[in-house]
């Protein structure tokens, strides 16, 4: 783990042919200062009161988020509502368990979202392992590899809990501790050493996307 | 609508495209995509705007379940199939049972084959209508995906009423079930199936009295009558292409052949006759539920005695139960050696053909657009083919 | 396509003007379902730590921890289950099968936090909002996971079985002692409370799994007398077994484990002759020498772990038979001899040599044998009986119960009468009332207190009420009296006497002690009985240790270690003779427990 | 002079400011009346200004180059463009912006100005979702453009003018005067064309997110995604305040123009909530069909 | 059914028929003429769908036993066709010709066996995994637990106390020896 650095070292972008290179952008996660404290807090609410969530279904507390979604639960009246695409989206919602083929697809789409960022674990699985703790396929733990805000037990939790891990979500965005991005970037080496400890065929750039 | 019937290729004759000839685009679709049913990707090549190869990624829920289930005690592996189908967790749930059942000798009481056979015709329904807005929805109809995933939750509550969980029901315990119906269950059952009634009676109409539904969905991902055996395709994609094959009345299990029904058949199994198949077969269940609700006993034990579960072993042998899900056939292989712990379990999903093998083959020549809409046409979920 | 396709379609906006689906504060408006499997709850005090959840979850969510407060004791681990809901599936299997039927879930579901250290917690201990849930799920109404009701033992029926001394008790077949053994959860709850710590869930298994030869060896691990044990053991370990924490099926409180008929069971099925090929041999002579006075459960328990070791043991036994109180305190109904015989046979095989008819003290004097051994152990039991200690108690129709027991045992004819009294609640005074009762008498039990209060076994006071005896509560006896000649004159009626007793009611003079009898002022009766069998103690008999020998006796008693070691170092004494509990279990266990520190100290001899 | 400009200047920034906050709010009803008919309770009216702020408080961003940058600023200019050139309330100093002769041309030349903008912009993304939304948004654009500019060149030659004011003009003296009564087959057409326009369904395939997760603007994120919304405002409004002019007799108040942008709006969010979308080849078939004929009988009519 | 049978094992020598219950049998065939004898029970016994094919690791035997399952739907009769392969040599002919679904199980048992299935499209390509390095996870001899616990950061602070343990640490802690 590496405290000192808060801006990585250039990492190699080994098994990314250099043809493609060019298609990603070179942005290292770095460390990002806040603003002063009223604009800040202005901001902060106003991210709260828009949380736009990674459309991607990672296990299977994706199945809780349809009715959230949908009328009976209808999650837009508080201004959360799903988008495809990680560029746009603010919140990335791991939905259980997590095999090592969608861990690269987390860390992954977790890079490509725009800070600042946020990630609510579902359930025992990302906590503690869950149901799959002996399984050769799961990881245990999300938070080795990214930073987590908020945790909701259950298994699967439901629509309920989720709004209810949703609105402590905002209350840790407007109290200003939602710092995910930061903490990232930060400890940037730890998870990235963490994240290949585990992916092993790890044919991605570390960090340009 | 051309529904023209596409001559049989075998995935090993496909032609591969030569990407190189830059007449090609490689594009993913998923896993972090909305139009995918799930966490599974599709590999496409596209040339223009339609598909020329296409190929399906699974994996990214595979949790072992085979595996862990070979380290876990037989009773110990209850919590853990229904997992595999997100969805439908009973279906999961009452092969398993079955397939201790029979290994093991153990006669399930009449009210407990009456309970289960009522939670899989629900979840039967939950599981449809989660579909239906899933199907509206790839086509771009969001408003019933919101109507229906709403009914679906109705059906829900009243899971969560008679078992405790919304999600994972884990109610269909080898030996019987956990519980009998709690007070008033029954009545409020068919004040459900009246309201789930209602607004399917409203997609009815808006779904498929609609041109640009029949536009989009017509002729979409056709299977020939004869592709059926060839790969293996079971439930409602088989029924559409008129093979009454419906495993309810095949194999007659549980409370089914006490039942008066009959498989539903399509003529011509396109992405719109198998949803408005499909849409049958929620009326289907609407009626079978109305007459379980009849006929449950009002007494009765709901559970056998079984031996000690901590060290409960089971007889040698080997058994495949299958059922029909709202997929097709849902089956679970189990093998005994005699022990305290499975020695193999194996889980056939309908999806694992679906999903695979008959995808890639129907997706080519598709238009992108339509990726999504025969996916879900063809009713997968990727957890039962990875497991 | 036709023109209903175009119109049909907006038939969605009817949706807008009807009130929409959605919940308005779906936090606080949806509590769980009655049945819903939320958060779980523990009535800690209920819980009795077994662990059965730890076993069959198959997250491995659930520690048992040790809890402050809750100290262990019999019966009760003092550990509670811990949920680490980094690994719960909800799928309440843990209360399922919980045996005390302690754990439960609320119906509370919500539980966020930015923090993910805090997902484990004790319930029950650890307060959390949904302690007092009344909602959620909890065992459905005759379902248990765990079978509440044990293998019903086949018995003699009453009426048949007060005819004869045939063994009342017919023991399991292989089927049914498996099914019983099936039941056992191997939580362990039972090894603390057995004196000889015997490996309860060891055995059983090994019953459960056909493997009889490992089950017998484990039991002679801790206690040589399996077959008598197996039938008359006090089976404390019965009353901790968290099966029969709880309730059953039937909302009858649970049956615990048959133990001790396992234990039998696995005693019963294998030969003696077959037992060398399960069971350990003695070690190569060490060259020591141990003599063991009396042969009873203890004396000869000691005698067989010593013998093990090598040691050449001499075992002097007054009576002309082994195994004291279990063949002359225990009718044969409850022991038959053979089983008896079979376990002494087994300590003889090793080499033990006992020397029946031989009496310490008479034949030979305490001093001589310490001096001629390497170490002595002492277990002569309680062979006086307590005396009524009314007027009139040595009246000669008032006769002592171990004295009836012992004169059944030899076959002696008991001259009982017809009707009987027997005064005293304990074990001995229901086998005295049922041996009077096979000789045909019309028993009466007299006890001082209530049913409840009777020290002896439940199902001994059963039995025996079964068998015809007629239980008199709170009878304070006052006083013996000869019969009045005139009365007496009867011809042909053996001589009996008056029993004159008080009737009493139970008062609580003061808080948490129980209840004592008082007489109640002017309630005495007067019966007749031909015989009347004092069966309310026995007290030891140390005639033969001489004040030279050096061993400090306090209370009749010798003072011992907790290993059985007296004041003098060679010397060692236990069971009856020491021990409060006064069973054959602790006999045996003393008897180990000396056994193991007697090598010890003879192997520092050695070297 | 210089006052004159400066003040009509200050006029335009006015009503563009107007028009911004507007047509927030318009999007923002409209998502609540259509999640009405989902059975739901929707988002609050004043959520889009909460996702700008949003959007715009985002600490990083990435690019993909100049051109990817030009992308949102093309649009965001065509949007404004294309809105300062259409006069906003008939006859008032405050709403005129700088409508003039000829101003029609010029407003449809900033219509596309837009969109080719953010067609280089997003295919700079090298996403492949960006290319081929880029490449469907296009093709139906090109298509429905068809029946667009038929209904336009329909209007132009019943007022024989390009003059947005003077259009408006001619329709002023009650409902019998507008377009939609003078020549409604151009209006059909052109109504069918603002469904295209707007992207709402059956026309949505460009931006739909189950099939390539929303279009052109995949790899657009933080200020660069607050400026397209911010543009997506003010693109709507123009849109719908030419259509009002165009068609509806313009408006001669504010509060009559909110009444009838907001009626033209909810025509979209109408079909938009009975229909799935069509495949953009289909849409493509479709605009060059039925839309394009009545189109032509809207000329032939404005011809007679 | 007896004529199925008869001709079944004069045919390819099929033997051990076991009716599991109704409607359900099991039979054993040498891997040499499985393939054959799927194809004529598919084109000649009407047993036309294949609901899946699987393997079962005999780690004791030193084999893998493979199971068809096929089911006649005209009958309404179910077959399991096992045959078995040497564990060390874990090759056999592939079906993807017979049934066009039936490439994704041999590549699944590939992958998950490593039973290698010649000819078989795709068979070499990763199925469910993704960068893979341990031996094919399904054989048992592979131990989920220990590679997860070797792989996989766990959260710390869990510890547990076996009842009769811990009963004896506080009730008689004199007998420990």
């Amino acid at each position: 783990m590496s405290d000192k650095h808060s801006i990585p070292g250039p990492l190699a972008n080994e098994g990314l042919p250099l043809a493609e290179r060019g298609l990603f952008c070179d942005a290292p996660p770095r460390q990002y200062q806040r603003a002063n404290k009223i604009t800040e807090a202005f901001w902060n609410w106003a991210r709260a009161q828009s949380l736009w969530i990674l459309g991607f279904g990672t296990g299977c507390g994706a199945i809780e988020l349809r009715p959230l979604m949908t009328s009976r639960f209808d999650m837009y009246r508080y201004g959360i509502q799903p988008r495809p695409t990680p560029r746009q989206s603010s919140v990335f919602v791991i939905g259980g368990y997590a095999s090592v083929k969608t861990l690269k697809r987390i860390v992954r789409s977790y890079e490509q979202m725009m800070g600042p960022k946020f990630v609510v674990a579902l359930g025992s699985c990302t906590i503690n392992g869950g149901m799959y703790w002996d399984s050769y396929n799961t990881i245990k733990r999300i938070d080795q590899y990214i930073p987590v805000d908020v945790y909701i037990a259950g298994c699967m939790p439901r629509p309920e809990a989720l709004l209810a891990g949703f609105q402590e979500l905002k209350r840790i965005i407007r109290a200003g501790r939602g710092e995910g991005q930061n903490e990232y970037a930060r400890k940037f080496e730890w998870y990235k050493a963490n994240q290949k400890q585990v992916i092993k065929d790890w044919n991605m750039p570390d960090y340009n996307w | 609508m051309s529904r023209a019937k596409a001559p049989y290729i075998a995935p090993a004759e496909r032609a591969a495209p030569d990407l190189d000839s830059g007449k090609y685009l490689v594009m993913w679709q998923g896993p972090n995509h909305p139009g995918i049913t799930g966490n599974m990707s599709l590999r496409l090549v596209i040339e223009g705007d339609s598909v020329v190869d296409c190929e399906t990624h699974v994996g990214y829920l595979h949790r072992g379940f085979e595996k862990l289930m070979e380290r876990r005690l037989w009773m110990q592996n209850f919590p853990l199939v229904c997992r595999i189908a997100v969805p439908e967790p009973d279906f999961n749930e009452y092969c398993y049972a079955a397939a201790l059942e029979e290994l093991a000798g153990i006669e399930v009481p009449d009210k407990a084959v009456w309970l289960r056979t009522l939670s899989l015709e629900m979840i039967r329904l939950a599981s449809f209508l989660m579909w239906i807005g899933g199907q509206a929805g790839a086509f771009g109809h969001g408003t019933i995906a919101q109507w229906s995933v709403t009914m679906r939750d109705y059906v829900l509550d009243l899971f969560e009423e008679l078992t405790g969980g919304r999600i994972y029901h884990m109610y269909i315990i080898p030996g019987g079930v956990r519980g009998d119906v709690p007070a008033g269950f029954l009545r409020r059952v068919l004040e459900t199936m009246d309201t789930v009634r209602k607004n399917l009676d409203d997609i009815e109409l808006v779904m498929f009295h609609n041109v640009v539904y029949k536009m989009r969905a017509q002729g979409l991902g056709y299977i020939p009558p004869d592709w059926v055996d060839q790969y293996g395709i079971t439930g409602p994609n088989a029924r559409a292409a008129g093979l009454p094959r419906d495993l309810r009345k095949d194999l007659g299990y549980l409370a089914y052949p006490r039942l008066s029904f009959e498989p539903i058949v399509g003529t011509v199994s396109d992405a719109f006759e198998r949803s408005r198949l499909r849409l049958l077969e929620m009326y289907q269940s609407i009626d079978l539920i109305r007459q379980i609700v009849d006929m449950l006993p009002a007494r009765g034990a709901f559970r056998a005695k079984l031996p000690n579960p901590l060290h409960w072993k089971i007889p040698a042998g080997e058994t495949y139960v299958a059922a029909e899900c709202t997929r097709g056939e849902y089956g679970f292989y189990v093998v005994s050696d005699g022990g305290d712990k499975p020695r193999r379990v194996a889980v056939r999903g309908p999806s694992y053909t679906h999903g695979v093998a008959l995808m890639e083959r129907l997706a080519r020549g598709v238009n992108i657009a339509d990726v999504a809409g025969l996916m879900v046409s063809l009713h997968t979920y990727p957890p039962e083919i990875e497991r | 396509m036709n023109i209903k396709d175009f119109i049909a379609p907006f038939a969605v906006w009817k949706r807008a003007f009807e009130k929409p689906f959605t919940v308005r504060k779906p936090i606080d408006e949806r509590p769980g379902a009655p049945r819903y499997r939320g958060f779980h709850i523990n009535d800690a005090k209920a819980c009795v730590g077994c662990g059965s959840c730890e076993a069959i979850c198959m997250n491995q969510a659930i520690d048992l921890v040790p809890v402050a407060g809750l100290p262990a004791k019999e019966g009760d681990s003092g550990l509670r289950p811990r949920v680490d809901y980094g690994r719960c599936c909800w799928c309440a299997l843990c209360v399922d099968i919980c045996p005390s039927g302690s754990l439960g879930m609320s119906n509370e579901y919500v539980w966020v936090d930015a923090d993910p250290e805090v997902f484990r917690y004790t319930p029950g201990v650890e307060a959390k909002p949904w302690d007092k849930s009344e909602l959620g799920y909890r065992r459905a109404e005759g379902y248990r996971l765990l079978d509440g009701q044990r293998v019903a033992m086949p018995e003699l029926d009453h009426q048949a079985a007060v005819q004869s001394f045939l063994e009342l008790v017919r023991g399991y077949s292989r089927q049914q002692a498996e099914r019983e053994a099936d039941r056992c959860v191997a939580c362990g709850l039972c090894v603390a409370s057995c004196p000889a710590h015997m490996d309860i869930p060891g055995y059983i298994k090994a019953v459960r799994d056909g493997q009889l030869d490992e089950g017998l060896n484990l039991l002679y691990e801790t206690n040589p007398f399996p077959e008598a044990c197996g039938r008359i053991c006090t089976h404390r370990c019965e009353a901790a077994c968290s099966i029969g924490a709880g309730t059953g099926a039937d909302g009858e409180p649970a049956d615990p484990v048959a133990i001790r008929w396992l234990k039998r069971y696995i005693a019963d099925q294998v030969e003696l002759a077959d037992y060398g090929r399960a069971l350990p041999r003695a070690e190569p002579d060490s060259g020591r020498r141990v003599a063991v006075v009396g042969a009873g459960p203890g004396g000869l328990a000691a005698a067989y772990y010593l013998r093990l070791q090598g040691h050449a043991v001499t075992v002097l036994e007054k009576d002309e038979a082994g195994g004291g109180m279990l063949r002359y305190g225990i009718p044969e109904y409850r022991l038959p001899y053979p089983a008896l015989d079979k376990d002494i046979a087994w300590i003889q095989s090793l080499g033990v040599d006992i020397r029946y008819g031989t009496a310490v003290g008479v034949d030979l004097s305490l001093a001589d044998l310490a001096a001629s051994h390497d170490a002595v152990y002492l277990s002569t039991g309680l062979p006086a009986p307590y005396r009524l200690d009314v007027p009139g108690d040595d009246h000669p129709r008032v006769l002592d119960g171990v004295a009836v027991l012992a004169a059944a045992t030899r076959g002696q004819s008991l001259g009982l009468g017809k009707t009987v009294a027997v005064v005293g609640g304990g074990n001995v005074a229901m086998d005295a009332a049922r041996t009077a009762l096979r000789a045909g008498c019309a028993v009466d039990i007299l006890y001082r207190r209530r049913e409840a209060d009777m020290p002896a076994d439940p199902d001994e006071i059963r039995e025996a009420k079964a068998e015809g005896a007629r239980l008199v509560e709170k009878a304070i006896p006052l006083e013996v009296k000869a019969i009045p000649l005139e009365v007496k004159a009867i011809p042909g009626d053996p001589a009996g006497a008056l029993v004159a007793w008080n009737e009493a009611r139970m008062v609580q003079k003061e808080d948490g002690q129980r209840p004592v009898p008082e007489p109640i002022p002017g309630a005495v009766h007067e019966d007749r009985y031909d015989s009347i069998i004092a069966a309310i103690g026995q007290g030891p008999d140390l005639a033969f240790v001489a004040e030279s020998d050096g061993i400090e006796i306090r209370r009749f008693k010798p003072v011992v270690a907790s290993d059985g070691r007296t004041s003098r170092a060679t010397i060692f004494a236990g069971g009856d003779l020491t021990n409060e509990r006064k069973d054959a279990i602790s006999a045996i266990a003393d008897g180990h427990r000396a056994a193991l520190a007697m090598d010890r100290l003879l192997r520092a001899k050695g070297n | 002079m210089i006052t004159a400009i400066l003040t009509r200047v200050g006029y335009a920034l006015v009503s563009l400011f107007v028009i911004t906050n507007y047509g927030l709010l318009l999007i923002g009803s409209m998502a609540r009346i259509s999640a009405k008919v989902q059975g739901r309770v929707g988002q609050p009216v004043w959520q889009p200004y909460l996702d700008i702020i949003k959007s715009t408080a985002k600490r990083n961003s990435i690019s993909h180059g100049v051109m990817f940058y030009l992308g949102p600023v093309f649009r965001l200019a065509g949007g404004v463009g294309t809105y300062l050139f259409i006069p906003a309330v008939f006859g008032s100093a405050l709403f005129r912006n700088f409508s003039d002769s000829g101003d029609l041309l010029l407003v449809m030349y900033f219509i596309f100005f837009g969109q080719l903008g953010m067609a280089l912009g997003a295919s700079e993304g090298g996403h492949p979702y960006s290319a081929i939304g880029v490449s469907r948004g296009l093709a139906q654009m090109t298509a429905f453009e068809v029946p667009f500019a038929l209904s336009v060149i329909a209007v132009a030659i019943q007022y024989k003018t390009l003059d947005i004011t003077a259009i408006v003009a001619a329709q002023q003296g009650g409902f019998l005067h507008w377009t939609v009564a003078t020549n409604p087959v151009a209006v059909v057409a052109a109504l069918i064309a603002f469904l295209g326009m707007s992207m709402h369904n059956p026309f949505s395939v460009v931006i739909a997110p189950q099939e390539i997760p929303i279009g052109p603007p995949t790899e657009y994120q933080s200020n660069l995604l607050g400026m397209l919304q911010t543009n997506r405002a003010i693109f709507n409004g123009a849109k719908l305040v030419l259509y009002m002019n165009l068609f509806f007799g313009g408006a001669t108040s504010l509060p009559v123009m909110v009444i009838k942008t907001f009626l033209i709006y909810f025509i979209n969010v109408f079909v938009g909530q009975a229909f799935p979308r069509l495949r953009v080849d289909q849409s493509i078939r479709f605009f060059l069909g039925a839309p394009t004929v009545i189109g032509v009988a809207g000329v032939i009519i404005a011809l007679l | 059914m007896k004529e199925l049978i008869t001709s079944l094992a004069n045919r390819y020598g099929v033997r051990d028929w076991k009716d599991l219950k109704a409607g359900q049998a099991a039979c054993f065939v040498d891997s040499g003429r499985l393939r054959d004898c799927l194809r004529w029970l598919r084109d000649e016994a009407g047993y036309a769908h294949l609901s899946f094919a699987t393997a079962i690791d005999q780690l004791e035997r030193g084999v893998f036993t493979l199971t068809y399952a096929l089911r006649n739907h005209e009958r309404g009769h179910s077959l399991l066709v096992h045959s078995e392969i040497d564990r060390t040599r874990p090759v056999v002919d592939s079906i993807h010709r017979l049934w066009a679904q039936a490439w994704t199980y041999q590549r699944e048992m590939k992958e998950w066996y490593g039973i290698d299935f010649p000819g078989s499209p795709r068979v070499d390509e990763e199925f469910v995994l993704e960068g893979w390095q341990g031996p094919p996870m399904m054989r048992r001899d592979f131990d989920s637990l220990a590679y997860s616990d070797a792989t996989y950061a766990e959260r710390p602070g869990r510890a547990s106390s076996d009842p009769a343990e811990h009963m004896k640490r506080e009730l008689y802690p004199e007998e420990q020896a």
